[in-house]
């Protein structure tokens, strides 16, 4: 492999767990964090932080520059074709909330149709739900195949004239599979409806070019990217930002205000009500540069032997049936052990200083869908090595030998 | 959280518990219950129900219960269903007090008989494990709500 | 004085600016971080991060129990009478936000009002324009006096059965008036209506206590509090929460999610949709306890000092005019200069490492309200001194000799 | 954003600027003007309007503008309307950009004579002064939403 995991860069992969070496196969649910992100943050707070925008003092005019610079350095991630187009969230959930209240509840009525995949996070459910609920449009839910695998004919079937609006997610966190977004957002956009991605997890392991893509919003959140919590970033393009009420309100985001009138600025500010997360922008532009100084397919190659490498063993052990194995996935192992349950398992594994989540993996519908009440999840990051394949499966046959 | 240690998982997954969740006593459907309630764990996603008959005495003469989950949350319905047949409402109250108090790890756990406390203390090691105190609780919580008259199924019981 | 400035906990005020020693004077916008904050969110990330909640790993454990440690020590600041009573959001405007979507929108219908003052922020205001806009209510503007106080009895004259919320801000961001709280709470609940506090810099400047003040709702920012950005705390009595519906939606949040119904976790969990700011919350934790350790009383005095030696020497200029004198305020200094725009002298001062915010500071209606457009603010904090207020005169006297 | 020295305040508030904020060129209201365009800085509340008249020729044959703001925009507006009257719509839009490249210490400043760069120059201060441009630029914005047919009432010119 020509991608050597950049495991000092991460202070907490050296500190031991339960006396074991730390294998933190939980990137999915949140990525840890390099140093170089955390010293971005201190040293800017020490230097340079200030409220921005409002103020003409040098302070001030640092921190509003480095803010304004970390929408560059976003933009450039994900390809937008303006820094305009970037609002900074406080994660990927308000990224999609913002779309829901701001965008769409305005343009839905009884009856109408939102058309969603059965493998979305709770992320990209509740928000639709909410227009279920208060304002009567109808869900209409995309089975994924056997394997996981998103069908694309089976997303233009559900599209009717009464659709208003496509939410997919990029990549599934549960069964780590890709979905084929150009080719369902040109079947969208045929047919006249809008999509917004969730690229939660897409943005991590992916090459996001969103003009490439056409896609409508993406949304991708900062802490899953070895940036900060707290921030999160929604593309939208200029054309639907334009035309969207604000969603929240407050500092920074009107034009003038009087006691009975009220008029608000352009986007992006026109989202951003309030002070922003303005070390955590700070810390995302450091994690963007952080991951930029990599060659992303290396990392991804990397990531996906890992993948294969823990499918192949765990395939091996009798009593483990994998959930998600689409032709195209990214290195997320879910699997489901016969006897024993998830929580036991992940509970013998963290003895092993073995780090996994178990659970419904907020996709309930999903787990439905596959008819487990939960799984247990494997996750890969770039500082992941073979040695922590190696402890997840030593920690598996002790769980089996505990628990069975 | 202290450090888990090999031996408080042997204590967690003790031959009892494993026992209880591999073979659950009162495990099914029961007819004629007088009370049913519906639990959820929406960390992890489990369900439980709990029947019970309380008798014209006071006392709760029967408790079955249905769900799956994992061996602390079945064990413990199970363990449960053990300890509180033939008890008053306010007996079962009690005990489940100190259940939750045990399992929690907090200090003061009173006004319980010897034997009774002695049965409870197979469950005592899952306070080493604050994450699973809610798979440990479950049944108890979901019990409680049935013997108030049972939650709603859009509210599922509690699990804390 | 038994307070003395610790101005070493804060690297930021070492550096020059424009080769000048800094006078921040800006702690109004945004408050500089002790070193023992981004301490704590550093060693937080380098230790015990991971998300929270969903895991059963050691880290996902550690975070958790260091999240929700955050939520009890925010709820002892507060005086409140439980920590499920703490909902974490991204910032006081979010805070607002959510009362306004969650709590007062399903409440209210065309022609009910909504009572607020002319000197609430922005972010006190919008989101009940956004209550005019959306559901036509009517905006009720109390007035404050000539110096800046606000009237219990004008308050209770401006409700009216109609009446909805009373939406009043602790601390004036531009005046410095102390709102008396709780007279004007107890009107309030006199007549049936809730009371939503803006304490975004009162909880700052007083010390607060909610179940004293009988606030319904109490939304204050990490920010200014000497906290991390992205941060920020909605109080809300339990009796309220458990009846609101949730704002946003998304992990976290839920119940049960199926295809065509769902279920609401119980406050505050409601409320906290998605990854919250972990991180953050640490670190709005250890500005808590760095603020603990002096005697808070003695911190108000030393700021009040501060702001009566500036605000003397100030008058002293006859071309100066103090804006909000009331009998209980903090320490915010703002003034008009005859002949010289705000802006003006904001970079003149910043010419000699002084940093004062010019403009309206987020409060149009109150700039209205004084016949401004604009007015210079010099805000203190913990770490401010005379030497700081001397170099504000002198920086003023210079402005004065270059502009005018 | 190098350090502020004198100099560059010096520079910035120099005697010309100085003169044009005292003493503003063509303020006041103007009656048949042809064109007209309210501006607003939304992050200091400054507000301005422009008014002119079109001449049949598509010269700008007068220009006058209203409103209260701080000496760079007031400088601003004043030099503006010396600068710009006289001129066709398109030789106005040649020396706006002319002007927005110059104050945003953008390289690349073509096009122009000599003699307008030269009277431009006394800006040329504010560049080192990033959180100035907009006060700067407002009544040039305004001026050219003016020529665009003047902004509707509740959407200000912009700023940048
Ligand atoms: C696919 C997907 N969508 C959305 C989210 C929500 O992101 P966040 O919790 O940071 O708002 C997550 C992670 O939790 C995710 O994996
Ligand atoms: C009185 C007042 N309310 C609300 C806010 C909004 O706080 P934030 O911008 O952190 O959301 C501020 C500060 O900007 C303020 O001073």
């Amino acid at each position: 492999m020509s991608f050597i995991p950049p495991i000092d860069d991460f202070p907490i992969l050296a500190k031991p767990v339960n006396g074991k070496r730390l294998a933190y196969l939980d990137s999915a649910a949140s990525a840890q964090k390099p140093k170089a992100v955390l010293d971005a943050m201190t040293e800017f707070a020490t230097t340079d932080y200030s409220n921005v925008h409002r103020g003409v003092h040098h302070l001030a005019a640092r921190a509003t520059e480095r803010y304004e610079a970390a929408r560059v350095d976003v933009a450039h991630f994900l390809n937008a074709k303006s820094s305009d187009e970037i609002i900074f969230t406080k994660g990927g959930t308000e990224s999609l909330n913002l779309v829901s209240y701001a965008f769409l509840s305005p343009r839905i009525s009884a009856g109408d149709e939102i058309v969603l995949t059965k493998m979305e996070h709770h992320s990209n459910i509740v928000p639709w739900h909410f227009m279920r609920e208060r304002k009567r449009a109808v869900l209409k839910w995309v089975d994924v195949r056997e394997d996981g695998s998103v069908n694309p004919p089976a997303v233009a079937a559900a599209i009717t004239p009464k659709t208003k609006l496509v939410a997919i997610s990029h990549m599934s966190n549960v069964l780590g599979t890709i979905t084929p977004l150009k080719e369902i957002i040109q079947i969208a956009h045929a047919k006249g409806v809008p999509v917004v991605v969730d690229g939660c997890q897409g943005a991590v392991h992916e090459t996001v070019d969103v003009q490439d893509l056409d896609a409508d919003f993406y949304a991708f959140t900062g802490h899953k990217l070895y940036g900060p919590t707290g921030i999160g970033v929604l593309y939208g393009k200029r054309a639907h930002l334009k035309t969207m009420r604000p969603f929240q309100g407050g500092g920074e985001m009107i034009g003038e205000v009087t006691e009975d009138k009220i008029t608000y600025a352009e986007p992006p500010h026109r989202f951003e009500a309030g002070t922003p997360p303005i070390i955590e922008a700070v810390g995302l532009a450091a994690a963007i540069k952080y991951l930029k100084q990599f060659d992303r397919a290396a990392i991804k190659a990397h990531e996906l032997d890992l993948y294969q490498y823990a499918r192949d063993q765990v395939r091996r052990l009798k009593w483990v049936r994998v959930i998600g194995e689409a032709p195209d996935k990214g290195a997320i192992l879910s699997f489901e052990t016969t006897a024993m349950h998830a929580h036991d398992v992940a509970t013998i594994l963290d003895g092993e200083g073995v780090a996994v989540r178990a659970g419904h993996h907020c996709a309930q519908i999903l787990m439905e869908r596959f008819n487990v009440a939960s799984t247990t999840r494997a996750s890969f990051g770039l500082y992941n090595t073979r040695e922590d394949v190696d402890a997840l499966i030593v920690g598996l046959e002790k769980a089996r030998s505990i628990l069975v | 959280m202290s450090d888990m240690t090999d031996d408080s998982l042997r204590e967690l997954y003790q031959e009892v518990i494993l026992d209880h969740s591999k073979h659950p006593r009162h495990f099914g459907p029961l007819e004629h219950a007088t009370h049913n309630a519906h639990g959820y764990n929406p960390l992890c996603g489990d369900r439980i129900t709990v029947h019970l008959v309380l008798g014209a005495d006071g006392r709760i003469a029967h408790i079955k219960f249905e769900g799956r989950g994992c061996a602390i949350s079945q064990a413990s319905a199970s363990l449960m269903t053990d300890m509180l047949t033939g008890r008053t409402a306010a007996e079962a109250e009690k005990l489940m007090d100190g259940f939750l108090h045990l399992v929690k790890g907090e200090e003061g756990v009173t006004g319980l008989g010897d034997d009774d406390l002695e049965t409870l203390q197979v469950m005592a090691g899952v306070s080493a494990f604050p994450m699973r105190v809610k798979c440990a609780t479950l049944a108890w919580h979901t019990m409680k709500s049935a013997l108030e008259g049972g939650s709603r199924s859009n509210e599922p019981a509690k699990t804390e």
